[in-house]
């Protein structure tokens, strides 16, 4: 039921109507609306009644295990969620005065250092607000640096195939050209593919590492000499920073700029699709064109450091500093872990899916690179078995929900058929991996004994497999009354 | 090791399964030279005990203040049930609803969200949302560019949030998109027909029409839609959603009605919290549906006929077209969306315009109080939505401190942006200032001015 | 799964743990805990997945229609909760000074005020923390008025036979012989036996006006009479008071002592249990025995009034003032509501209740009192369903909860057989009313078609129906490990 | 009308439907005289705008204070998750369980809460809560007086907190029972045999036993237990459930351990909240279960012999039993035990431990900075868990006003329950205060004491 079939014509929900009446009214009859509005009529407890229920429709770390690769699902500490809403947080307007701000500006100063200590990176901005932001303002700062040295010519950036798509898409956005390598069978870069690939139109190179593939890039040393030395200069996604936390720090490992998925690896909650904040960190020869606002601490006093302090910025990316709400739960989480509790995420999650890897190919699974290190995620692929019985990766990550478990990620990275990408995260205890491996086992015997019932599924769910290419082709966008 | 379950029996036991000794070890394939040197910024871990005497020392010290600033973010009031629903973990903790079947509760949120929204803007179709409304107005810019396939000018009128016109510029230059900026009319603070015309002899691809503008002041929208689309241009409004309780929504301006209509969607349900997170809206007519960025969610049936939700039109996005979809966007702000849908709810059309009204009409009074006062007069003309631009005796950084010490935020100095702008202070009153509030601060602005002579 | 078998020894939940150790000691060896405590030793996480996944196996207001008999579960207001949960209110210690609680006292004050006027009462006090405890507290002043007059021979208390429970019991706890009174065939104290019953041995009669079947007691000002003449006082059980909100005040109807159930009529919330608040009602000559503490205020200050202020006071039956918490989700309440809102109140749960009466009726159930008026709840009988088919009021009561419906009370009061005691409160819609009109008339068809189906009911719920002799004969109280 | 939803139309339709002519006819059947004039104190109703502002404003009127009070209720750190799943709707907005299907959430935290008290006290069962630590000593002496039958004799420590022996008077008195109070050792804080011995003469039905007692101190629970059980007597131990951390609990208390153990259950995890709601707890040994008042919850199987929850034993209950029950209680504390039970959870044993321990430790420590000033010392030699009673050179009042200027609430009064304890001052730091905390206090009073020379 919709919410808006709980409406009905004069119902009123009063308590959130004012007491007087606006008397003064002053806008030119032709300025005013006369078409009704399409919101509903509904009592308060209906409306609360209607999105708690609809709440409990939802799989989420809170209540279930969530091993969606590459987007880090761990656990979003409580007491990050209730300190960001103190209330003098809520009510605290972007605009006022930086000296009725200082509590919360210092918050903000500390995240920034604490991030340049964790990336090894010279400077970081706050402000983009999810990672794909934080990529296109590195790039824009590739592009900038570029500029500022009157090199005109480099119209390329190259990106590896197994990257995330947001990586092509961002440097399109850019104005780029996008230059796609391959990938060698143990899961890297192609190393004769960079080099046929990097030349004098090379603005840089975007990688992930460990990639999406689940595996470190052991090359990146030998890759960074390669673009640097022609030129172009190296992006860091650090989407899977998860995985190397506290170990490897992207500045030593020669990347001019990076972002950091706070809503993955510093367990700002997803919100069912948002809001993220993702931090760009830079090298020295990037700093100036870092995007404004940034946080300064002069004479014990907190400032904001606008286009005047940074003349060439590459500017302003947010109406104001980004989703400082969500830094501010970023905040909390690494106070609550401090330096020792930083290293151990990456020592966990690394555990986690090793561990995880080596029960599932005990059970038969197929791993995609069996001889490899799992990072924090590794890859299943389920070509055999869909060769063999039908059943493709989709179908057995609709069974897992059946069986009270998210799937993991399907269908990416794009290079491996037929792949489930799977990320435990630190947060999983051993008893959740081993009833998850219990849970895929069974569906291994499902595959063989009723690959029908594995094909339709789900089947416990509240709903069964929904129609992706009718919602496609019958677009019904909005409901009509 | 906070939240991290592991006990020591358990790493033994999982190292033996994997055939590795230590946890060091999983990282061997790690080159040793780039082994991280230790941590030195980071700080001891704390207790939550701890970290939460510190944040609520720093929030106390932030305290609050009797607020007139608006800007681009408005203070009114919300419900409780509001975020007590949002922030219950099955919809703070999900993730992006890709599970169709295991995201339903988000899913089905998201689309009575695009239903409200499509309604509230007059437009036909809406996305579930893009980061704030200064990035909406960017990304309907590339979409307006994409569109019109032959120019890559767009027209902004400086009367625009500047903040939004430097976020616009800096996005769309990448892809070598003209920005270009168009005057306005000082006595009444709009953008006349005059101020257009000269800017019209050149092709463009979309027409910026914001309304309120930066201001507070409302635009005459329908002669600048039929301008615009006489030149066979879109145009692009940039709305506040709360005042579209009153006006007339973009889809019916002029005699066809605005092509894209964004916004900052955070009057509906967000706090103000330094800015962030909000979202940005977008909504837009039928046949740029395909053009639009972000996550699109529709109706469809399961195996069994019975309805159900599915993010749709994936085709645009960059997890499938990758460097050719619609925009890099990916994580977008869902759980303000989901704030916001229950706002609306709770709202209803009657409570929607109840604030908007109660807003426009305490604004009135503000400005009549004020005007009162000697040496404080209007700047514009134009009529007001919920702010007003005012022009002081005095310079108003001056003012703005006095009134602080007094506990009062009186508003934003408009010289900061408009340099041409001296003394003028553009002052809001939302619904949650009473009659006593408004009082306080003619008052102790009338007192202010008196001591300065 | 239990909390503890998320437990495993060595398990630690470190942000909760203090960052230093405590160095001092000083108590006896033989004082000290050798033994262990089975506590969980779980993570942060599983701990919230836990409760979080328990929470949704629960049906409550927020959730499901809920009309569950002389419990008045109507919509609990979400700034209720948000606003007596402002960080400075939960911060307050009990016994920090009067003057730094001046924000708190002030909405005690006038929240005893509001009741005072509600109930057409002298006085009012807080104190007592739910229905029993404020019917004790009137009892004890009843037996203190009668002692102050040297009236010690009166050792009876009257009760009904429909009354609640708690009426009986909370006689004899107060050292009274509990006497009981038949109702006629209309649902009416029978007065004959109540003027049988009457003598100079009764101390009090109790009463439920509306009474717990669903009617309101017409002769309650000759019962009054007959209770007065005979040197007895009258108590009003104010459970029912929702009914008759702004349209009767049990001052007016004659009684000397009553109490209000805020976990009813002034909706705070129920908890799965509690806490309530039941704050007790005086007439003139009861006032100087209400309980303590009490607040006053005079010239412009809040204050405790305590022992010294009401020497006759029966004293203090909680540590401090009650379920402070919860009074003040109440005064936030009757704040919203106002006075108009007040007055609607009782309209509006009257006119659902005599609504969901007439459908059922015409749905075919049978009525326990047709020809009367229902209060704000009624009663269903299944005395001919159960003798023809067996089906029995459980059965239907367990089916409903297969249908989304949390079901009335059953067997309540007892005296009528095979009944459901159905109370809708004033928060529903007639869209809700409707819809559970047509699963009853649904589950009719299933008791003629099907009955079998019904007595094995639910089926539809994540248990069937559960064993309680079991329960009670090998009681199983604590987990063993 | 807030939260009614009835349209007009609504209303027509129910009153045809009802065969009535307006909603006022449905109140026919009460007669005439008894109808109320209107409501005269109830004010006008406000939106949740207006009230939200006036009970910020109270609340900030209130303000925060460094405390160092306890006597009774503590303060505690409580992790956020506590109360963000304690208000969830399920268990907000949730019944009595009574049908046990559709409560298995609620029913399955008690059964996990009882197992949890009962180990904490050492006990073998546990009811699922009654009102306050108060009133579950009287029910405590209720149940004694029950399983004893021939003497209706408590003895109650003056040791014990004097909030509890008022409300456990004024409870059993009205069933003839006899409250006897004895005395303590006036260098020591404790009682020792020999207070005793003179009241054990004549049967009585219980010995309370507090640990730790109203000053702080702990008792010589092991002597006091044997004594009463050899005069065949029963032990109600009054504990504070965070103490049992660190000390022996009841149900080992002596050769056989205490019979019935009550107690405040505030400590875990209950905000303060100017003193409700809480909620008493009470476990007791086995063969006493059939005589305890309140809830319980048992495990069992449903017809598909699946585990599950109900309520049972309800035979002791009021709703079953009517004037035979154990007591008349109905409504608990529920929502409080779910949040203790959360509580517990989050903490673990080792938790727990540690804010006991850290507890203690603050109390010696500042004990000890106190002590250092002129003319303050420790009333008692027994030793002392988190709270202590000092005597200070000056009337308690005066200075305790003097630290609350300075933002510090310095403790309580003890001469209001003590009348012959001058100048006494019962203190109390718990986890929450830091080495800064405990410095500012001993330096303010340090100050303040040197004002007065
Ligand atoms: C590897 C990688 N890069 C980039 C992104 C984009 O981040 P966001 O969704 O915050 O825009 C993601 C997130 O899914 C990712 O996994
Ligand atoms: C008529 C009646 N009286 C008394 C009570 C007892 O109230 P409480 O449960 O708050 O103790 C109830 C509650 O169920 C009731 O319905």
């Amino acid at each position: 039921m919709l919410i808006f079939e709980h409406s009905r014509p004069g119902r009123r929900n009063r308590s959130q109507f004012s007491t007087t009446t606006a008397e003064k009214k002053n806008i030119p009859q032709n300025l005013l609306r006369k078409s009704p509005m399409l919101l509903p009529e509904a009592s308060e407890m209906d409306v609360v009644r209607h999105y708690t229920r609809l709440s409990q429709k939802n799989f989420s770390i809170d209540t279930e295990f969530y091993p969606l690769g590459s987007c880090t699902m761990k656990y979003n500490p409580r007491a990050c969620n209730a300190l960001a809403m103190l209330p003098q947080f809520l009510a605290r307007h972007p605009l006022a005065p930086e000296d009725t701000g200082q509590g919360f500006l210092a918050c903000m100063y500390e995240l920034q250092e604490i991030l340049k200590d964790v990336t090894g990176m010279a400077g970081v901005s706050l402000t983009p607000m999810a990672g794909a932001q934080g990529e296109l303002i590195g790039v824009m700062m590739i592009r900038a640096y570029h500029e500022a040295r009157g090199d005109k010519n480099r119209t390329e950036i190259i990106v590896p195939d197994a990257a995330h798509g947001t990586n092509p898409a961002t440097a399109v956005m850019c104005g780029y050209k996008v230059v796609e390598i391959a990938t060698d069978k143990e899961g890297n870069v192609d190393m004769a593919a960079l080099k046929a690939a990097v030349g004098p139109q090379t603005a840089g190179l975007m990688l992930t590492n460990p990639s999406t593939l689940g595996v470190f890039e052991k090359n990146v040393s030998e890759m960074s000499r390669i673009v640097h030395d022609a030129g172009g200069l190296l992006y860091y996604d650090g989407a899977n920073l998860n995985a190397v936390l506290g170990k490897v720090k992207p500045g030593d490992m020669g990347f001019d700029v990076i972002h950091i998925n706070l809503h993955k690896t510093f367990s700002t909650p997803h919100g069912g699709g948002g809001p993220g904040a993702a931090p760009v960190g830079v090298a020295e020869r990037l700093l100036p064109y870092l995007p404004v606002p940034m946080v300064a601490h002069e004479r014990g006093v907190y400032r904001w450091l606008t286009e005047k302090d940074v003349p060439h910025t590459i500017g302003r990316l947010s109406a104001h500093m980004g989703n400082a709400g969500v830094l501010l739960r970023a905040y909390v989480y690494v106070r609550l872990l401090g330096v020792k509790g930083m290293n151990r995420v990456s020592e966990y999650a690394t555990l986690n899916a090793n561990y995880l890897m080596a029960e599932l190919s005990k059970a038969g699974f197929e791993i995609a690179f069996p001889t490899r290190r799992a990072s924090h995620e590794f890859i299943v692929t389920l070509k055999d078995i869909k060769e063999k019985t039908g059943v493709t990766a989709m179908n057995l990550a609709k069974r897992l929900l059946d069986k009270g478990y998210h799937a993991p990620t399907t269908y990416f990275p794009i290079l491996i058929p037929e792949c489930l990408l799977i990320e435990p995260a630190e947060t999983e205890s051993k008893e959740t991996l081993d009833a998850f491996t219990a849970a895929m086992k069974e569906i291994l015997v499902e595959i063989q004994e009723q690959p029908d019932m594995v094909k339709s599924a789900p089947h416990d769910m509240p709903l069964r497999k929904l129609d992706d290419v009718k919602a496609a082709r019958e677009l019904d966008l909005t409901w009509k009354p | 090791m906070p939240f991290i379950p592991h006990t020591e029996e358990d790493v033994k036991e999982m190292l033996a399964s994997i055939g590795a000794s230590s946890i060091e070890e999983l990282f061997d394939e790690i080159p040793p030279d780039l082994k991280t040197g230790a941590l030195t910024c980071v700080p001891p871990g704390m207790s939550e005990m701890e970290i939460s005497r510190l944040m609520l020392e720093r929030a106390q010290a932030d305290g609050f203040y009797l607020s007139f600033i608006g800007a681009g973010a408005y203070e009114h009031h919300i419900p409780a049930a509001v975020w007590q629903i949002t922030t219950r973990g099955e919809f703070y903790s999900s993730y992006t609803p890709y599970q169709a079947e295991a995201s339903q509760g988000t899913l089905q949120l998201l689309y009575e969200y695009q239903t409200m929204m499509a309604s509230l803007t007059g437009m036909d179709v809406s996305n579930a949302s893009l980061y704030d409304g200064a990035t909406a107005l960017a990304e309907a810019a590339l979409m307006a560019v994409r569109q019109h396939k032959t120019s890559r000018r767009i027209l902004v009128p400086r009367t625009v949030h500047p903040a939004y016109r430097k976020v616009l510029s800096a996005i769309v230059r990448n892809q070598d998109i003209e920005v270009v900026e168009i005057p306005f009319c000082p006595e009444s603070g709009q953008v006349l027909l005059e101020h257009l015309e000269p800017f019209g002899q050149e092709d463009f691809a979309a027409l910026v029409i914001p309304q309120p503008n930066f201001f507070g002041v409302l635009e005459q929208v329908d002669a600048m839609t039929d301008w615009a689309h006489a030149k066979h241009s879109s145009v692009i409004a940039v709305v506040n959603p709360m005042s579209l309780a009153m006006l007339v929504p973009p889809g019916e301006w002029g005699t066809q009605g605005a092509d894209i209509a964004v916004g900052e969607g955070q009057p509906l349900g967000i706090p103000l919290s330094s800015g962030g997170p909000y979202f940005g809206f977008m909504t837009c007519k039928h046949d740029l549906v395909r053009q639009m960025p972000g996550r699109i969610i529709g109706r469809t049936v399961d195996l069994d006929n019975k309805p159900g939700f599915v993010l749709t039109l994936q085709a645009r996005e960059q997890h499938i077209r990758r460097s050719k979809a619609t925009s890099n966007i990916c994580t977008n702000q869902g759980l303000m969306v989901t704030a916001a849908t229950i706002y609306m709810s709770l709202l209803g059309p009657e409570g929607l315009r109840q604030v908007a009204a109660q807003s426009h009409a305490n604004m009135l009074q503000l400005a009549e109080q004020l005007e009162q006062l000697p040496g404080v007069k209007r700047v514009y003309s134009g009529p007001c939505f919920h702010e007003v631009a005012l022009t002081l005796p005095r310079p108003v950084n001056e003012i703005l401190q006095a009134l602080k010490e007094q506990g009062i935020l009186g508003g934003l100095n408009l010289q900061e942006h408009y340099p041409e702008l001296e003394n003028a202070l553009l002052v809001c009153a939302t619904e949650t200032k009473t009659a006593d509030d408004l009082n306080k601060y003619s008052e102790m602005l009338g007192k202010i001015l008196k001591k300065y002579g």
